[in-house]
């Protein structure tokens, strides 16, 4: 298996070119061997993905990039705690994944994450107080503060189904922020986002980034976005999902130069043509 | 070109939106038997009224009040009752049972489910006992009542927590198991699981269902209170309702009897608008849970 | 009345439904329907082939309520229920009803297996008294009749808070086992009886020694259907007087027939002992009604008293020795 | 530059996904006891036995076979009377009547829930109708039930309409309220309306909670019957269970009492894991709405 | 007020030059005119849009472009019918809208707008035969031939649950386009789908629309896809929705051009500034 391990980069579509960092490259954040995921439904059995490998290592805003029904999500589910894989395993910090934890903040792909019975502000608190996140005047003050950050100050106090597609989604990325994790997981956060509004939370994201150099792995549909937000992308082909290939991104100061059109024509061809 | 010949050619629009613009509050004006047929209190009142009217008019129809007495005659019962005082002292005595009684019937189907949600042998085990025990009549429960908590309240309270247990350990159970994945794996992503998952996920989202169990053994558990006060003999001078209305009954004081009866649906009524609805507006019916 | 136009096809209902109780009190109406005796009855006064329905009916409640919505023609059922309700119906001519015999009568016993109870007196507020329903069940009457006349009649009410209602069957099953705080019953045979075989068990009273040897249950019938079926209420008493005939003359049959129709698991002699015992009579003739009517008019069980036992039975029977 | 260093640096890779790859079937190896634990008859019937060996225990222990017999001897009572094919017999005589009950009740039921949900007054209606009625028990409707049905299956089966369809409609009805707007306006889209809707999207979506009211109707239906064939009474010789757990009872055969409501215990037990959970098999665990 | 009425265009950003259309230019097949829409909650009253006005004529393809929250959702879900304006009016047809009917098919934003009790492929047949806009054989037809379209002929028989998010809005698709109603309204329907998925269903509208000639309205966030599916663009301002402008879009072969640049850049200002 030509399996990569985590060494002093040097080959790829040169785009990282700062110094080499602190933590033990030997030691992945989150380490993704041969995991093949299924389900077994009443009528058959469905392979999500087979036998994918990849590592995450600290601070890698880390993309999932696939087609529709690859196992993207599916893939996340069982970072997150929430499914076992048949076959390989997956280690956050050595330590096998066994059962889902705030340690791995999800922001699903679904309108119904949020909970019903709990205002926007709510929403977010309680996350932080159950999990023990934060409490008291922190979790108020933190909360109130990602609310502001996504937008969604004024609405406060509605409740969840008084909001549209895009504002729930919102509602789910602060949360999932405000949670401040050691992984945070996002399924399509941006998808329900018209471009105003996804460019600013892109921009939020990083910006926290910035802050907290935490770690997060993130999937999307748009190229662009990929490259915009992660410093590595990870290709999955089509069902069953399987690894195609693991690339660099660019670093933001070449974004928009013709770096980007080249790896966004790259990643183009990668996934278009097989 | 083709494809643009079916199209209409139109200029272009820009407007200037002035964020200032005052937005008025606009309403739709409703004539006066739109508005009152808004407020449910009104609604429901002209079904009572027709119902009352009906009864009124079939017992003189009848003309058997030994039977059937119509709806004024079991008024003038009841109101000679309620000032005596009888039907509010009698309808203390059952509310005491009745509320022990359910409240301990509700608290057993939460330990059950709780129980039933955790495990598959826990689902197993409801799912068995409830449709073992569920069908049974209170006369099967007698012998036993009789052994563990001999006459009087003990065994009716014995007696209306089986009637109330199982429907709402099965409403429960089922809205429990209604609840979106995606909530579930929210609540566990907190961290929740078990008793944690139960109270903060699991409850407020199957709320809908638990409130229906919440209503069905409400109704069962007056029922059952009410053939339970005649089965398990109440020593004489301390009977409820039921007592009253099969006190009544033996005596051929068949007003009476409905006068018995009547109480048991205006608290029904009352227990419905007052209690339960409440609860489903400042919750299911906010939540957007209800439609 | 009774001027109905009397065509030859149909003179009369041509069906009959009667309500019988359950166990041995019943004897005469079990014998009645085994025997087809109000069918052979019938066809002897020329009124056909008249179709009995049998019902089995617990409680006189629903005998009183199926009665008045019309169900039922004749039924038998407890003195005090049916003075109840002929109290009540009096002067209401669509509901009035007629006693048409007296059924049967026999003793109530009151056992206790509190070894400290002997009499009446001895009762506390710790003993629990077992009766089918209190307050208004044929028991619950005869105990305050047996506690008037102890204590006075101002004071029959003074045992009523230590009864408590519980079936025979049950009542039994916690006198015998002693496992729950109901140690005395005012029971019926065979219950009384069979209670008496435990030794914990003895016997404080029996209601024969304190009110005599008076009718527990009556047949009775809406005065409607006895005015329109003049013959067939005569041919059910003669069918009555024919079944308590047999029960005199042929105890062991009569058992027998209890315990064939009656699916029951006891024994034929068991049951002859039962309907033989001195204090079990099978009678048309009424006995003692008016003690009852008497005693429950005092206390203001029912607004109407009747002058005499004749006011609540129907001419037919009226030279019979009642009372 | 501050916002790379902190990441680790590595090469790129690409592989060569071929879509040929055979992608073998893996199954997790599972012991024998989770393989037998896996089987729902397997877990449902361990919970029998220890149930079963409980009663036989306090059976044995209370020695006392006229108030609760051990389970043997009730077992041995069943068999005999099962042999002899009274149970049988007897069983076939309810069951008529109880199915025609609870066919009528979920008729009725379905019949109500689709006014209530067609308008603002039909719910009004529904929910006045059963917080008043469903709290009444049976003894209310003797004397209406005497006057239309008389004595006889009729009046039993009214009876039994009455304990069926309140709380069917109830959770129906609640099922109904809870269906997704989305899904609502779905069928709208189809041009459906009023029965349409009801049956095409509102039935099915509601599922989950209509099934849990016909279990709960399911139980509630025994129960009465049971406690209505006593207060009916039988015409000679035509008792159903309930009739045979009185005469037994009076008979103080108590063993026998046990046999019939064994008999109705496992009626209860084929009638959810025969019909319900093959129902709920085949519907909404196949569906995804049941977790 | 500036309403426009439809004339021949001759201003704007010329695009169109194609021959002037048979259809009659005074009548708009749909007209939204002052269209105020608000919810009532328990708390309080949401404005949705304020007196929106514009005109769909028969064969365009509308495009809705506007922030989250703007009240797109809402405007369309008033042309479904499902919702009644508290002011102005909305007419299909010369007809005032009263209540939804297969005549105008909605793609819904929501991931549950699939019966979970139907398979794939009954869903869309569903569609076709209870709305009667096919039976028999050429329902069974129509079904398989979209859905080989949306490219689930593998997933024809499975349960809704167990499809991905964006499988799920693919079958809404081929359900909605399976109808071919008079109009299709679509709220954002290619949102949650991954690049390549994305262009193929929006060239499948395009071929489909070549075809019938049907009339789209289209609710989408991203300003490309905007100009690339419509013929004709409605800029909504933010809360609560207001019309800002209604532009032309550009013909297919000027994609890629400068045109489509110029076009992006001016839609993006009039969007991000105000
Ligand atoms: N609950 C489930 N039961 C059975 N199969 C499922 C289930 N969820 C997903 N699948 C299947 O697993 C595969 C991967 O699904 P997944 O949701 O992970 O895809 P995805 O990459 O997230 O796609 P999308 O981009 O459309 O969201 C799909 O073929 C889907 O049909
Ligand atoms: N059911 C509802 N009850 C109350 N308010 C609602 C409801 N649905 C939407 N709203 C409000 O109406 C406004 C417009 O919502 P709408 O869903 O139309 O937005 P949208 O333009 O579709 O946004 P998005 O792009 O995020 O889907 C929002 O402010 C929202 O809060
Ligand atoms: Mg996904
Ligand atoms: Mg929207």
């Amino acid at each position: 298996m030509n399996r990569a391990s985590p060494t002093v980069r040097s080959t790829g579509a040169d785009a990282f070119s700062g110094s080499v960092a602190a933590p033990d490259p030997a030691r992945p954040l989150l380490e993704v061997s041969g995991v093949t995921l299924q389900y077994k439904t009443a009528d058959h059995l469905v392979t999500a993905t087979y036998r994918v490998d990849f590592q995450v290592f600290k601070s890698d805003r880390y993309v999932l990039l696939g087609p529709s029904g690859c196992g993207k999500s599916t893939l996340l589910k069982a970072i997150g705690g929430y499914l076992e894989p048949v076959e390989g395993a997956i280690r956050l910090n050595g330590h096998e994944v066994t059962k889902p934890g705030p340690d791995r903040m999800m922001v699903f792909q679904e309108f119904d994450q949020l909970l019903p019975w709990k205002s926007v502000r709510e929403n977010v608190m309680f996350a932080l107080t159950t999990s023990g996140r934060a409490t008291g005047a922190e979790a108020a003050e933190r909360t109130d503060h990602y609310i502001n950050k996504v937008g969604l100050a004024k609405f406060a106090h509605s409740f969840p189904h008084t909001l549209s597609g895009g504002m729930k989604q919102r509602v789910a990325i602060a949360r999932g922020m405000a949670m401040e994790p050691d992984v945070l997981l996002m399924d399509e956060p941006y998808a329900a986002l018209d471009a105003l509004t996804r460019r600013r939370m892109q921009d939020e994201l990083l910006r926290l980034w910035d802050d907290t150099k935490f770690t997060v792995l993130f999937v999307t549909h748009s190229i662009e976005e990929a490259i915009r937000v992660g410093t590595r992308i990870l290709l999955l082909s089509p069902h069953p999902g399987q690894v195609k290939a693991e690339l660099n991104s660019i670093p933001p100061e070449q974004l928009g130069t013709a770096a980007q059109a080249e790896l966004e024509a790259r990643i183009n061809d990668m996934l278009f043509v097989h | 070109m083709t494809m643009q010949s079916v199209l209409v050619e139109r200029p272009e629009i820009v407007r200037d939106v002035s964020r200032s613009t005052v937005i008025a509050d606009v309403e739709k004006p409703l004539s006066m038997w739109e508005r009152l047929y808004r407020v449910p209190l009104m609604r429901k009142g002209l079904i009572l009224l027709v119902l009352a009217v009906i009864w009124e008019v079939y017992g003189r129809w009848l003309d058997n009040p030994l039977l059937f007495p119509p709806f004024s005659a079991m008024l003038q019962a009841f109101a000679t009752d309620l000032a005596d005082g009888i039907i509010p002292a009698r309808t203390l005595v059952s509310l005491q049972t009745l509320v022990i009684g359910y409240a301990m019937g509700i608290l057993l189907a939460a330990l059950l489910t709780t129980v039933a949600i955790g495990s598959q042998i826990g689902t197993d085990l409801l799912e068995t006992m409830t449709s073992m025990l569920n069908p049974l009549p209170a006369i099967a429960l007698l012998p036993l009542a009789l052994i563990w908590f001999g006459l009087g309240s003990g065994s009716v309270i014995f007696v209306l927590v089986h009637s109330v247990l199982w429907a709402i350990a099965l409403n429960t159970h089922a809205g429990f198991r209604s609840v979106s994945n995606t909530l579930r794996m929210v609540g566990r992503n907190y961290g929740l699981g078990g008793l944690g998952l139960v109270r903060h996920i699991l409850i407020p989202a199957a709320f809908p269902s638990i409130l229906t169990g919440l209503k069905v053994g409400w109704a069962f558990a007056w029922r059952t209170l009410i053939a339970a006060e005649l089965v398990f003999g109440v020593s004489s001078g301390s009977g409820g309702l039921g007592w009253y209305i099969f006190e009544n009954r033996n005596q051929l004081e068949t007003a009476n009897v409905f006068a018995g009866l009547f109480t048991v649906i205006l608290i029904g009524l009352v227990v419905e608008n007052g209690v339960f609805a409440t609860i489903e507006r400042r919750t299911i019916r906010r939540w957007g849970m209800q439609h | 009345s009774g001027t109905l136009p009397t065509g030859p096809a149909r003179a009369e209902a041509p069906e009959v439904h009667i309500s019988k109780g359950y166990g041995i009190l019943y004897l005469p109406m079990i014998v009645m329907e085994h025997e087809k005796l109000l069918e052979k009855q019938a066809k002897a006064a020329g009124l056909g082939d008249v179709k009995v329905g049998w019902l089995e009916l617990d409680g006189g409640n629903i005998i009183n309520d199926a009665m008045i919505s019309g169900n039922l023609d004749i039924a038998a059922i407890g003195v005090p229920g049916f003075l109840t309700l002929w109290s009540k119906v009096k002067g209401n001519a669509k509901l009035e009803v007629s006693a048409l015999a007296g059924l049967s009568a026999t003793s109530l016993y009151l056992n206790t297996n509190n070894p400290n109870i002997k009499s009446l007196k001895d009762f506390t507020a710790k003993d629990k008294i077992a009766l089918p329903g209190i307050k208004t069940s044929l028991s619950a009457v005869v105990l305050q009749m047996a506690v008037a006349k102890e204590f006075g009649d101002d004071n029959y009410a003074k045992l009523d808070p230590m009864t408590v209602g519980l079936p025979h069957p049950e009542a039994y099953t916690a006198l015998v086992s002693g496992k729950t705080e109901v140690n005395s019953h005012l029971g019926s045979p065979p219950y009384s009886f069979m209670e008496l075989e435990s030794p914990q068990v003895h016997r404080v009273m029996n209601s024969v020694d304190v009110l005599g040897n008076i009718s527990l249950d009556l047949v009775y019938a809406p005065k409607r259907f006895i005015d329109a079926n003049p013959k067939l209420t005569a041919a059910f008493l003669a069918a009555l007087e024919e079944a308590d005939k047999l029960i005199a003359d042929e105890p062991a049959q009569a058992a027998t027939i209890y315990v064939q129709s009656a699916k029951a698991k006891l024994s034929a002699d068991e049951v002859q002992r039962m309907i033989t015992d001195p204090d079990t009579k099978f009678s048309t003739t009424p006995n003692g009604v008016m003690q009852f009517a008497n005693f429950m008019g005092r206390v203001g069980s029912i607004k109407n008293k009747p002058s005499s036992w004749q006011d609540l039975f129907i001419a037919n029977v009226h030279s019979l020795p009642g009372s």
